[in-house]
């Protein structure tokens, strides 16, 4: 893997993530992330639009004048948006009635234009691909991170109701690691998924900070100093 | 029948959108912000080359264009916040390849040693030293800009970097750092060595 | 037109508190004098502005009121000796400054004889102009004993023909009786220098303001203006309820008439001036007298004092005299505030002396002014911008201090903060605001400094620039008219159509040397001989690897202690290096001069 | 400028019609897939109700949308009927219970010939998760309790809350919701009973109506962030 | 020996931070004790439960903060916070609401936005809405006044209801309420007069029905009268004491009074009236002591007015058509976050800002 892609990877997973650093796609994150079923789902889809988005907008880059790249842009992420949704309408149902209008919703997603317009108008098309890979799989990640927290603190159980998702054999996949009498309802409902998404970027800020104390320690390689007068 | 409607429809809205902003992108342009001239005037103007540009300006003429705002030691922190809030960009720390934040100093060239070799002269990028071949030189103290681009090409070595003297009409108030008189020794008039910090 | 009767309405300033007044420590004992310091410290800067010029030299035998200093190029105040003696020393010397810093000080060894210099007092204001009364105050070294010590003479140039003089004498900070004290005993020379002041400014009206916790002045007052009937119909007596901080200028301003004082103006803008009671008083001295500023009245309080009370101090005397003699008894962590509670300073050296604008010595007990505790966190209360005579947000302004926006202080107007101390005395998490204040402004001021030398930095490198460019240019014309020589040699030669070797040579020769000179410019080129630079270089590489030797030799030192053979060793060395070195450079330099000496014969 | 429209307004029209072009081409070919996957999700549901065992109908073709308002709600309701052997057999209607604690719950009650309740499930509800919550059969059992009941009188005193002397339970912390679905069902049940002829006579007008957007009887409702 | 730097002022007024939050403790106690008097010794256990896991809480994050214990503890704001939770739950509620709140209020209300000085929201109010819409069963749970059912639980039985959620008979709460009240009221649902209301309402009764409930007594319900009574009591304290200014309590109450007025007036047999509005629930521990926490209430005279009155009508506002039926926690957090807009437009005229007015 040649850095360039280590690079690509690096910055869709962890230095860059569209959800914890980028904080975009807030809308969807926040709102289907009860469990995570729900939020694997949303975050398939999302990748697939942006892997698809992201190919498109490579693939035509040097054919649209800067002016309208941006309607380009959005007529090619509505594409694909509805393409995601027909297919999954016709084949996940029950994720999509439990989607419901987020689906559609990811066409406003600023992480999946933010991409088209600041790497998939600049690079080739298999970068491009990769770096909508990459990005939505972070996204994807931090979906599935909240959805599992909310899931755990408010119903006790993992996994619940893949079967909407995977078929009817992943209905064993559901584990309930404790129940609760009274469940902690703040974690489903939306101030929690603010609350959880909080608690995410501070764990992500925290690791990053200790990383950095680490890396502080290393020395430091002097930088050429311009001479700003000639001397003879 | 109704897909074909559909797919006229949409053709027909995108192309009265493209022609609109075809004639909004010749109609409206605006020109470029002169940002290198804000970006210039944020900078301390001290002309020490250690962001590896020849002066103030190529470096902001380089932030313009996308470098990183945080080279500049002699600027600092505060500069880089300034620039941040100017360019939309985060406030990041001094990055130590450039060197680090240091106190304002001022070169002073110790005179009997002085050769009168004018490399000094040269190397000041405002001019602020004074003297000719073979003459003594010196440093016009409220010119120097402290840059130290003086100290290298001297032959004899005869610059130093000092720190500027604060007067108590710039005292900063930093009170904690006030040597305090022990009072046993407050009727001799000579400066006690032991002198003691006390702050609140 | 400001015109203010007997009668007319006080008005209000928002916030203001009432702290414990304390005066009747100092207030109860007439103005005394003290014995005479053995020596008088006079700082060559008593005031805010620029130094005078030292016009005498150590050694020298001075008089009583003897000007130490003139004005000068930068048109700076004079300090006087303010009594006869030696200047023995003339050096730094812990200032009567906050930052504890030492500043340059006249060292005056008393004779003890009072000597007067020959005084020059002013009979008849109307046979002088008005420049000359002004430059009359000036050498007197009359500044504003209320506050800053701005030079009275240029505040009062400044507010011609103004409505209203206001004579303070609210003196609102706890402790403080200086003028309370110079009000009873001296109302009559305070009001024949409010008269003076009056004429010299041509103020229409002239208010003397007194608090109402000082009913003796108020009556000395009313003695002497009732005793006067040419004064009763232009001056008149207004006595103001007693809160902190109402002896401010702009707050006095605004209980007297109502008006505020722009925040970028000064008083006289509104036509109004303020001088405080102790000003005039110096001033009518100056004058009726001939008297300069060298001494004042001076408050010498606190529970750590045996004997507090008023004296009059002859400026230079170092505190620690006028506290021993007041039968000071410190504590540990004792604190000696020069000024009030509120707003004065902590000394940090007894040493520093008294000068123009020390009103109040005070050493209190820990048990009368305890010492801060530790700063809590601000729980936004609010009881700071209750109390803001100012009508700041003291708490948003601290925020902002601490997260150094000043852009953002400057928005909220600290500039308009006085200092006061109102809000940090009634803040329950003990917050030091005044603190943070007046390091947000020296901040700010600093920053204002530093981006005027930045532009003069820039300015001067976009000068070199371009006289580089102008240069680089000019060489490059040289060089181009060279070559067109040459070519008009060849052309020449060509022409002639003949070989003539010889004009051939000689016009290669001379196109080579304007070439050459071309090249060269002339100026600079101040080659010195070889053997010259030889022996300047030589003695400059000794004396770099001299400092090189001496510098691993204190390094070595600072490294390794118990090597102090090893040490001793390498400073010898240096030692030597050093000799060598200079010993080189001295060749060099007889060499050089030899050189020259040839040159020049 | 013109040449700058010009060549703008094409590209972009190119691509509105490419787009275009695919999303449809992608419609037809999942159509009949969707149709499929919306049918069997209801008869899922109403399979849960109304046994395979108990028709022989095609549940999914013989529904009629019903209005009545004091009944059923404001909307117009579809109604499922089961018949066995083409004789009338059972009714699936859907009604709407408006006084929820947080607005109106959807519900889908089964009823048979005799007015007997066969099942009730809630389709769609926004009550405080965690409380009234519990009409979910997924999550308490409370919903089965009407299974088998009938509504005698058109006021049954029996059809309340224990609170107020019916045979319901409540919850505990939550009486407003049970009122509510109880009393709707109630309803439900008496207008069939009532109107039995009718609603099997009346003409099949919808097919496939889909009962509810969230089949799991829980809206995850859009929040406008 | 040696000397002592410090700045100006030298002088101080002694009123600390420390003295003014202990004032307010002892404030609370009237209102307190009214609370024991009619509702037993729950509150005296969640009290201690609230100021424990406080304490803990408080110093576990200074100490994560870098900070010193022992000086963060000393402003007492933190037992101030558990104090505020713990007089506004249920008394019999379970241990771990009380302690779920007080954690959540010192760790991610306070301290998680800079501790101290820095959190934007009241704590104690924050955590109550997180218990509220967390547990509403356990958070709406109020036992009939002592005074009506004529019969306390025990000290030790207490405790162990809200333990372990059994007496040491081994009844639970819902059975010892069963019990306590013979199934004379409403013995499972809610049993504030507030509720009362609301649920009255909703069944389709009128105000009038409603308020013949014995629960009601003569006035504004039993046992809350004297509660709001006790805390109006230890409010005017607080106002004797200069601890807190007129502004925010007489604007709140002031405010509310008005809504209450015109909306009985407009609707007499749906909305309840003056007295019920201003000594049932909460009203006297929000008006004193809950919207006048400083920290997160305006700071200009004139903002504290708009601030309260602010509180005031939102309490009106959805104590008669919200979904809950006391409303001092989410009007106090909606006005809290409007703040930072209050005090930008009350923000008094600089010295000499005005425009030289000659």
């Amino acid at each position: 893997m040649s850095t360039e892609y280590q690079t690509l990877a690096n910055d869709g997973l962890w230095e860059n993530n569209p959800a914890l650093v980028q904080l975009l796609g807030l809308c969807p994150l926040l709102a289907v992330t009860g469990t995570v079923t729900n939020a694997l789902g949303l975050g398939i889809a999302t990748m697939l639009v942006l892997v698809g988005s992201n190919i498109t907008v490579s693939l035509v880059r040097n054919w649209v004048p800067n002016e309208i790249r941006i309607p380009v842009f959005v007529i090619v992420i509505a594409t694909f948006v509805t393409l995601v949704e027909l297919t999954m309408n016709a084949f996940t149902y029950g994720l999509f009635m439990a989607l419901g209008i987020f689906i559609p919703l990811i066409v406003t997603n600023c992480a999946i234009i933010g991409r088209a317009e600041a790497y998939a108008s600049k690079n080739n098309w298999y970068n491009s691909a990769f770096d909508g890979l990459m990005m939505g799989l972070g996204f994807t990640l931090v979906l599935v991170a909240l959805g599992a927290l909310r899931e755990i603190l408010g119903q006790g159980t993992l996994f619940a109701g893949a079967e909407l998702l995977l078929g009817e054999w992943a209905r064993d996949l559901k584990i309930q690691l404790f129940s609760f009498d009274y469940p902690l309802l703040l974690a489903i409902l939306p101030p929690g998924a603010f609350l959880g998404m909080g608690f995410l970027i501070a764990g992500k800020n925290w690791i990053d900070g200790r990383r950095k104390a680490k890396l502080a320690k290393a020395p430091i390689e002097k930088a050429q100093r311009a001479r700003v007068t000639t001397v003879n | 029948m109704s897909w074909l409607l559909g797919i006229l429809a949409l053709a027909v809205l995108a192309l009265v959108a493209g022609l609109i902003l075809g004639f909004a992108a010749i109609r409206f342009r605006v020109e470029s912000d002169p940002i290198v001239e804000q970006i210039d005037n944020l900078l301390p103007q001290t002309q020490c080359g250690q962001c590896g540009y020849p002066g103030c300006r190529p470096y902001a003429e380089a932030i313009a264009n996308g470098d990183e705002i945080n080279k500049c030691p002699p600027g600092g922190q505060a500069t880089i916040d300034k620039l941040a809030d100017l360019l939309g960009r985060e406030a990041k720390p001094l990055d130590a390849a450039h060197g680090e934040e240091d106190v304002k100093k001022v070169a002073v060239i110790r005179e009997d040693e002085c050769i009168g070799c004018t490399k000094c002269i040269q190397a000041c990028p405002v001019d602020a030293i004074l003297g000719a071949a073979r003459q003594m030189h010196t440093v016009i103290a409220d010119e120097c800009t402290g840059c130290d681009l003086c100290v290298e090409p001297c032959p004899v070595d005869c610059i130093d970097m000092v720190a500027v003297a604060v007067k108590p009409e710039r005292w900063k108030w930093n009170l904690d750092q006030i040597p305090i008189q022990d009072i046993t020794a407050s009727s001799e008039h000579s400066n006690s060595e032991d002198k003691q910090v006390q702050t609140q | 037109m400001i015109e203010i009767t007997a009668t007319s309405p006080l008005h209000h300033f928002p916030g203001g508190i009432h702290p414990p007044e304390q005066k009747a420590l100092a207030n109860q004992t007439p103005i005394q004098r003290l014995p005479l310091a053995p020596m008088l410290y006079i700082p060559l800067r008593q005031h805010s502005g620029p130094a005078g010029e030292l016009c005498v030299q150590v050694g020298d035998h001075v008089l009583k009121g003897q000007a130490l200093t003139q004005p000068g190029v930068d048109n700076g105040l004079p300090v006087h000796a303010s009594t006869s003696g030696t200047i023995v020393a003339i050096q730094d010397h812990p200032l009567n400054h906050p930052s504890g810093f030492s500043g340059p000080t006249a060292y005056l060894q008393p004779d003890g004889a009072e000597q007067w210099i020959e005084r020059q007092p002013i009979d008849d204001l109307s046979r002088l102009s008005h420049r000359e009364i002004l430059m009359h105050l000036q050498l007197m070294g009359i500044a504003g004993l209320g506050g800053a010590g701005f030079p009275t003479a240029r505040k009062v140039a400044g507010a011609q023909g103004i409505d209203l003089l206001i004579i303070n004498g609210v003196e609102c900070e706890p402790y403080i009786v200086a003028d309370d004290r110079l009000m009873r005993e001296h109302a009559a020379e305070i009001v024949r220098g409010s008269q003076l002041l009056q004429t010299i400014t041509a103020a229409k009206q002239v208010v003397i303001a007194v608090e109402d916790n000082k009913p003796e002045a108020i009556a000395a007052f009313e003695t002497v203006l009732a005793a006067d009937a040419n004064v009763t119909n232009t001056m008149i007596l207004r006595v103001v309820p007693t809160r902190y901080p109402s002896g401010g200028e702009k707050q006095l301003i605004q209980v007297l008439t109502g008006l505020q004082v722009p925040a970028d103006q000064l008083p006289a803008d509104i036509g109004i001036l303020v001088q405080n009671v102790g000003t005039a008083f110096a001033v009518a001295r100056a004058i009726d007298h001939g008297e300069p500023l060298i001494e004042r009245v001076v408050t010498i309080t606190g529970q750590a004092l045996s004997k507090p009370g008023t004296a009059w101090i002859p400026l230079g005397t170092p505190i620690d005299h006028i506290l021993s003699v007041s039968g000071f008894q410190p504590a540990n962590k004792q604190r000696v505030i020069i000024g009030g509670p509120m707003m004065g300073y902590t000394i940090a050296s007894l040493q520093v002396p008294v000068i123009k604008t020390t009103n109040c010595i005070l050493a209190p007990s820990a048990k009368e002014l305890a010492p801060p505790e530790h700063e809590m966190a601000c729980i936004r209360c609010g009881a700071c911008e209750q109390v803001c005579p100012a009508s700041l947000l003291p708490q948003q302004l601290q925020w902002l201090a601490k997260a150094k926006d000043y852009d953002g202080l400057k928005q909220h107007h600290l500039a308009d903060c006085i200092e006061c101390g109102a809000c940090a005395y009634v803040c329950p998490s003990e917050i030091p605001l005044v603190q943070y204040y007046r390091q947000a402004k020296a901040e700010i001021r600093e920053q204002l400094i530093e981006q005027q030398k930045s532009e003069i930095a820039r300015q001067r490198f976009e000068a070199r620039q371009a006289r580089l460019e102008r240069e680089k240019e000019e060489r490059l014309e040289k060089h181009r008219k060279a070559a067109e020589a040459r070519k008009a040699a060849q052309a020449a030669r060509a022409d002639s159509g003949e070989e003539d070797p010889v004009k051939a040579a000689l016009a290669r020769v001379k196109a080579k040397k304007a070439a050459q000179q071309a090249a060269e410019p002339a100026s600079e080129s101040t080659d010195a001989p070889a053997d010259d630079k030889k022996a300047q270089v030589a003695a400059a590489v000794a004396r770099a690897k001299a400092r090189k030797a001496e510098r691993e030799a204190a390094l070595a030192q600072a490294d390794d202690q118990q090597k102090a053979d090893d040490d001793k060793k390498a400073q010898v060395a240096a030692a030597v290096a050093r000799a060598k070195a200079r010993k080189a450079e001295r060749d060099a330099a007889a060499q050089q001069e030899k050189q020259e000496d040839g040159e020049s014969s | 400028m013109l040449k700058s429209m010009r060549k703008n307004g094409l590209i972009l029209g190119g691509f509105a019609v490419v787009a275009t072009a695919l999303v449809v081409t992608t419609q037809v070919l999942t159509a009949d897939r969707i149709a499929e996957q919306q049918r069997n999700e209801l008869m899922r549901t109403l399979n849960e109700l109304i046994p395979p065992a108990l028709h022989d109908n095609d549940l999914y073709r013989d529904c009629a949308l019903i209005q009545a308002p004091e009944a059923l709600g404001l909307a117009e309701q579809p109604v499922y009927r089961s018949r066995l052997a083409s004789e009338p057999n059972a009714l699936a209607i859907r009604t709407t219970a408006p006084d929820g604690y947080s607005g109106a719950i959807h519900l889908l009650v089964a009823v048979n010939l005799q007015g007997q309740i066969k099942g009730v499930r809630v389709l769609q509800h926004r009550e405080t998760p965690g409380l009234g919550d519990k009409i979910e059969v997924q999550r308490d059992d409370w919903i089965l309790s009407f299974n088998g009941e009938r509504v005698r009188t058109e006021n049954d005193a029996r059809w309340r809350v224990r609170r107020d002397g019916g045979m319901f339970d409540q919850f505990t912390g939550a009486t407003i919701t049970p009122r509510a679905v109880i009393a709707a069902v109630q309803r439900t049940a008496w207008y069939a009973q009532n109107n039995m002829d009718s609603l099997f006579a009346a003409p099949a007008n919808c097919i496939g109506e889909p009962l509810a957007n969230d089949p799991l009887g829980r809206e995850e409702q859009p929040y406008e962030y | 020996m040696s000397f002592f730097i410090a700045s100006s002022p030298h002088n101080h007024q002694k009123r600390t931070t420390s003295r003014l939050m202990q004032l307010v403790l002892l404030a609370m106690v009237p209102g307190v004790l009214a609370q024991f008097y009619f509702f037993g010794w729950g509150i005296v256990w969640q009290l201690l439960i609230a100021g424990f896991t406080a304490v803990c809480a408080e110093s576990l994050c200074l100490i994560a903060r870098e900070r010193s214990p022992l000086r963060g503890l000393q402003d007492y704001s933190a037992l101030v916070t558990a104090a505020l939770l713990a007089v506004s739950i249920p008394p019999l509620a379970p241990w771990w609401v009380i302690v779920i709140g007080t954690i959540f209020a010192i760790v991610v209300v306070k301290h998680l936005f800079g501790g101290i000085g820095h959190n934007i929201f009241n704590p104690a109010m924050a955590a109550y809405v997180l218990l509220l819409i967390s547990f509403p069963v356990q958070m709406t749970s109020w036992l009939p006044p002592v005074t009506l059912s004529g019969e306390s639980i025990g000290w030790w039985d207490s405790l162990r209801l809200i333990l372990v959620q059994y007496t040491s008979a081994g009844y639970s709460v819902d059975q010892v309420r069963a019990v306590a009240t013979g199934q004379l009221f409403d013995a499972v649902v809610m049993a504030t007069p507030l509720d009362q209301i609301k649920t009255d309402l909703a069944q389709g009764l009128t105000l009038s029905e409603s308020l013949s409930k014995p629960i009601f007594g003569a006035f504004a319900g039993h046992g809350w009268l004297w509660v709001n009574v006790a805390y109006l009591f230890g409010g005017l304290m607080l106002l004797q004491q200069r601890i807190i200014q007129w502004h925010i309590p007489a604007a709140l109450l002031g405010a509310l009074a008005v809504a209450a007025i015109i909306g009985s007036l407009a609707a007499p047999d749906a909305l309840p009236g003056l007295n019920i509005h201003l000594f049932s629930g909460g009203t006297m521990l929000a008006a004193f002591f809950i919207a006048t926490d400083p920290v997160s209430a305006a700071t200009s005279n004139r903002g504290k007015l708009i601030y309260a009155a602010l509180v005031g009508v939102l309490i009106y506002v959805i104590r008669s058509f919200g979904g809950y039926p006391d409303a001092i926690a989410f009007a106090v957090l909606l006005a809290n976050l409007c703040v930072p807009v209050i005090d930008q437009y009350t923000r008094p005229t600089a010295y000499g800002q005005a425009g030289g007015q000659r």
